[in-house]
């Protein structure tokens, strides 16, 4: 899997997901703390389509942290003061990285809550859909009349 | 295991990066005295036009082995004065004083102590509005231009209409000098009776202007001559006739003050922290007496 | 005789400081709750992001309550507060297109391509004053269960939620012209001192974070008829970007960070003859953090009329960006409550004088 | 080239204006090839940039009067403005004598040269009084802003100097500071002339000056040009659209079209005896 799709699995899935997974590492291997969770910004840089050039458009606060797990890295940056997600992210990271055997297990939680994921956008986006403006309407209206 | 976000402010507030970046700068300004060199000016936890310029060249500079001392329109009491004190010590493990001599740091709105500058110490302006051909020129654009081909006739223009109009040159505080023969500036709103202590100086002058985004310098012994005609010479402002109500002093820059109970007219040295020496200083003279 | 020094000031300050929380709670039940102004007053905390120039719902939160809801204070608190973190990333450029949209308008199209999506607005609420307010009391969640929608609903709601772009439509008809990137790093405003004439980023990232009632009144004027710009809107969207930075233990990889709400806008002006001689639109292009439609239709007008030559007030680059940062005008302006005395006294000298020298003339004549 | 007195051909110009091409728009391989330099018009057909002035070359002499004529848009005023660099050129060359590096091209030197050259060695004098006035300052502010620029930093005898200049063009002294805003259009002219004068430079520059103002004013404004040519021996470039102001101030005149200068001799000869077709018809069409 992706980082970037392991990590948006991660961030917007449940925190009971992650909580779960960073423990069962926990439990078996001694994690080292490279850099505890600590605030910072990443600035956004976002493409301006008339000229289609970047700009950066302002600054989003992070929380990032780095742990090892027998000299294998693993990190997290996400936006918020979030520390403790952050550090269990991080430990997840390092487990994905060290190929740790417990982690193909995860396969089909972390495809599970994709799913969730998607349903609940899908969710908000039912929602927004109601409020489509349905132009053909008053036409249909006047034909009848 | 539980966590919490590790919160803790760098010395000096500003971050190592920003402050090296400011030395930078400041290195480049006392290298061509007088020029508005620019710069990135971080936004500071007090109010921009309230004195960030100032405070961020003292923070960039501040270290263990300083004394800070913070003046407002020469007072060290001033609210302004000592909320920066307060925010600086905050941030630093510096002390501060009261007394000019003992400072190795003095950050300062609108005044220059009376006791003169020695080479150790570092007078920093907080500064307004650091562009001199502003008084003319709206544009920040063009007047960059000016000083580039030294082009000040405006600036002389307005000091002409002045006389015209008005008998003498109108310009209170924030009179404008020409430093080292090259770059007119602003000295930030210090009385025209300050300007004198800025030509071949002893110490270093920084000046910061945190909203405006420059820093300039005047370097010690360096020219520092007000704009004037030669039939209408430079005044500083007279306080002839009168002296402090408090320390007695007949030569110091005095403030118009009016007794709150009687409403009478005294005098008193802007200069508190000189003012409260010499009130001292006399204090012990008239005990000695008494014995 | 003994010299007590006047040391007030120090005193003076902490109970100022100790009064302001004294008059901010005095009349209070309870202390608000900061993840409650964060989760219901979203227009405020998105204002506030956007004119603080950080992207941070709870500690936008934090500073409203610190600033007893003063807009300009909380952005403040922000910008103050972005001043001592360190920046660690840039995210990848982000591609506004990817936007999963929760409204979309167009006011120069009718129809367009995937639809008009009102979605959360206020255009159409009539402004009556809706007493109903005091007594929303515990019923929040039943509330969210009648809006709730059936299984049925949601599974037909199929679409990514991504929409093409209307500029692109424009483009693929040669009614606009196909720029490429001519790949220069951005100007950053916050590293760099500005300086005139800017660049189109340096402009771009001021408006974006420029005081929403300064950018509204200038580009007001310009329309009224203080200058050239008065378009109509091609598309405006509001909706979440995903945030993604090079993966810091391999720069080949991208992490997913976090997404953000952002308003953007594209309005179309008159049209004009590119160098090539084809007749093609002008746009003006706004993009805001969170939801703040008036300030991104403002920055479309403003940066589109800084690109126009003239001798309006919103046609002068430094006159428009210089002014309508909230921190800067409010700071300068709020200046003049410190002391002035010794100005005031060196201003007095002069006046003395030329009243001195008014007297020397008429006694002449 | 046969035009100008002997006397003029010996003295060496105070300035030598050579191949000035004046150009609004960026131009093209078309265009800049110069295959229209003597088509009928000034605008490329290709890149649509417009040719304000091709190819001009002239001298200037001391204490001499040249007119430009031409039609609006032929490339007059451009000329004289690109060469008080109000405009930027974009190629050619211009030599001032007086200038300390006599030899140097001045479109090539420093801005800070530039305004010396402008400070000290040119006037100019605008259609427009509020190009050449600063309408905030008074008339006498406006004349001290050139004597300062020059080094003068004596308020009395700047007053002294600024009151000399203000006779020279009949402003009453009583009016030295007042607003020149507040000024009939005849008297900024004058008022501009005067700041022109300040730091008796030996070049002036004076475009469409008498345009728009009343017959007599215009008389009067023409009246005294002549006579600073006369008591300051200053050189002089009169562009104007008029023949009539051409006829009465010019020595030589140059006549301009479509940025190209057509036709050049003794304004004389050129009013009684024009060879260009263009020249015929713009002298007919007066007559």
């Amino acid at each position: 899997m992706k980082k970037s799709r392991l990590t948006k699995i991660l961030i917007e899935g449940d925190s009971q997901l992650i909580k779960d997974l960073a423990s069962q590492v926990e439990n078996n291997y001694l994690i080292q703390t490279e850099k505890p969770p600590q605030t910072g910004l990443t600035m956004v840089k976002v493409k301006d389509s008339i000229s289609n050039n970047p700009f950066y458009m302002g600054e989003v606060l992070v929380t990032e942290c780095t742990v090892s797990i027998n000299g294998t890295f693993g990190m997290s940056v996400i936006m918020g003061e979030k520390a403790e997600t952050a550090y269990q992210i991080a430990i997840i990271d390092a487990a994905m990285n060290s190929n740790l055997p417990m982690t193909k297990d995860w396969f089909h939680l972390l495809l599970q809550e994709e799913k969730n994921i998607d349903k609940r956008q899908q969710k908000e986006l039912a929602m927004v859909n109601q409020t489509k403006v349905h132009f053909n309407t008053m036409e249909d209206y006047n034909d009848k009349s | 295991m539980s966590f919490q976000v590790v919160r803790e402010y760098n010395y000096a507030f500003l971050d190592e990066g920003s402050k090296k970046e400011i030395r930078r700068t400041t290195l480049k300004a006392i290298a061509i005295p007088g020029c508005q060199v620019p710069f990135a000016s971080r936004e500071m936890p007090i109010g921009r036009g309230w004195g960030t310029g100032g405070l961020q060249l003292t923070l960039s500079l501040i270290g263990d082995n300083d004394r800070l001392k913070v003046i407002d329109q020469g007072n060290d009491d001033s609210v302004n004065a000592v909320s920066i004190k307060r925010l600086v010590e905050n941030c630093t493990n510096v002390a501060t004083t009261n007394q000019s001599e003992q400072a190795t740091l003095i950050q300062t709105r609108h005044r220059i102590p009376e006791i003169p500058l020695r080479k150790d110490q570092i007078l920093v302006f907080q500064v307004p509005l650091p562009e001199p051909l502003r008084r003319t020129e709206p544009k920040e654009e063009i007047t960059r231009r000016l000083h580039a081909e030294m082009e000040y006739s405006s600036i002389w223009l307005r000091l002409y209409e002045d006389i015209i109009k008005w008998g003498d040159i109108t310009i209170g505080a924030d009179y404008p000098c020409m430093v080292h023969q090259r770059y007119v500036f602003n000295p930030s709103p210090i009385p025209r009776y300050d300007l004198p202590k800025l030509h071949q100086a002893n110490g270093l002058y920084l000046f910061g202007a945190g909203r405006e985004k420059k820093i300039y310098a005047v370097p010690p012994y360096t020219d520092v001559v007000p704009l004037q005609f030669e039939d209408y010479p430079f005044q500083v402002e007279s306080f002839e006739g009168l002296m402090c109500h408090l320390c007695g002093s007949d030569s110091s820059f005095l403030d118009e003050v009016y007794d709150a109970d009687s409403g009478e007219k005294k005098y008193q040295c802007s200069d508190t922290g000189y003012c409260e020496a010499r009130q001292q200083e006399r204090g012990k003279v008239e005990w000695n007496g008494d014995l | 005789m003994g010299y007590v020094a006047v040391t007030g000031g120090q005193r003076a300050i902490e109970k100022a400081n100790q009064l302001v929380d004294q008059y901010r709670l005095q009349d209070a039940e309870k202390a608000l709750e900061t993840n409650e102004i964060q989760s219901q007053l979203r227009l405020l905390i998105d204002r506030v992001m956007g004119e603080g120039g950080l992207y941070a719902p709870e500690y936008a939160a934090i500073a409203l309550k610190q600033a007893e809801g003063d807009p300009a204070e909380a952005a403040f608190l922000l910008r103050a507060y972005r001043s001592t973190l360190p920046r660690n990333y840039y995210s990848r450029l982000i591609e506004p297109g990817d936007m999963r949209v929760i409204r979309r308008i167009s006011s120069s199209f009718k129809d367009i391509p995937g639809g008009q999506m009102l979605g959360p607005t206020y255009d159409y609420t009539h402004r009556l004053l809706n007493f109903d307010m005091r007594n929303e009391k515990g019923a929040v969640k039943e509330f969210l269960e009648r809006l709730g929608l059936g299984e049925k609903e949601i599974e037909n709601a199929s679409s990514s939620g991504k929409f093409q772009k209307v500029i692109d439509l424009l483009r693929e008809q040669g009614l606009m012209a196909e720029r490429t990137s001519d790949d220069q790093i951005p100007f950053d405003i916050t590293r760099d001192k500005l300086n005139f004439p800017t660049t189109r980023s340096a402009r771009l990232q001021l408006l974006s974070r420029g005081e929403t009632g300064a950018m509204t009144a200038l580009a007001y004027s310009s329309m009224r008829g203080y200058g050239a710009v008065h378009p109509t809107i091609g598309e405006l969207r509001v909706g979440y970007l995903e945030v993604h930075i090079p993966y810091p233990l391999d720069d080949d990889d991208s992490i997913y960070i976090g997404e953000i709400l952002t308003t953007e806008v594209e309005t179309i002006n008159s049209f004009t003859q590119n160098d090539q001689d084809d007749v093609e639109f002008m746009l003006g292009y706004g993009m805001t953090f969170g939801q703040n439609e008036v300030k991104a239709i403002a920055m479309a007008i403003l940066e589109r009329s800084l690109e126009t030559s003239g001798s309006s007030p919103t046609q002068d680059e430094e006159f428009v960006l210089l002014h309508i940062d909230s921190v800067e005008a409010n700071g300068f302006v709020s200046h003049l409550k410190l002391p002035h005395y010794t100005t005031f006294q060196s201003m007095l000298d002069r006046i003395r004088t030329a009243q001195k020298e008014q007297e020397k003339i008429e006694v002449k004549s | 080239m046969e035009w100008g007195s002997v006397k003029d051909m010996e003295e060496n110009p105070i300035l030598s204006v050579r191949h000035l091409n004046k150009r609004y728009g960026k131009g093209c391989k078309h265009c800049e090839s110069f295959d229209m330099l003597d088509k009928e018009t000034n605008q490329c057909p290709h890149c649509g940039s417009v040719w304000a002035c091709k190819k001009v070359s002239f001298d200037l002499y001391e204490g001499e009067i040249i007119g430009i004529v031409g039609e609006s848009g032929s490339g007059k005023s451009s000329l004289v403005k690109s060469l008080y660099f109000d405009d930027d050129v974009l190629s050619g060359s211009a030599t001032i004598s007086k200038y300390k590096h006599g030899q140097r091209n001045i479109f090539q030197v420093s801005s800070q040269q530039k305004r010396y050259i402008r400070n000290h060695l040119m006037g100019m004098v605008y259609q427009n009084p509020w190009l050449g006035l600063k309408m905030s300052f008074s008339s006498g502010g406006n004349i001290a802003e050139k004597l300062i620029s020059a080094g003068t930093y004596h308020v009395g005898n700047i007053r002294d100097r600024a009151s000399q200049l203000l006779e020279h063009v009949e402003i009453p002294l009583s009016r030295m500071d007042e607003l020149p805003k507040n000024f009939s259009g005849g008297m900024q002219q004058r008022v501009q002339i005067s700041k022109a004068l300040a730091n008796n430079p030996p070049i002036l520059l004076l475009d469409e000056v008498t345009t728009g103002l009343d017959l007599s004013v215009q008389a009067r404004v023409l009246d005294l040009i002549r006579n600073i040519q006369r008591e300051f021996g200053v050189g002089m470039i009169v562009v104007s659209h008029d023949l009539g102001v051409i006829r009465m101030l010019a020595d030589r005149t140059m006549v301009m079209r479509y940025g190209s200068v057509v036709e050049e001799g003794l304004t004389d000869q050129i009013l009684e005896d024009p060879h260009h077709a263009y020249t015929q018809q713009l002298v007919h069409s007066l007559l």
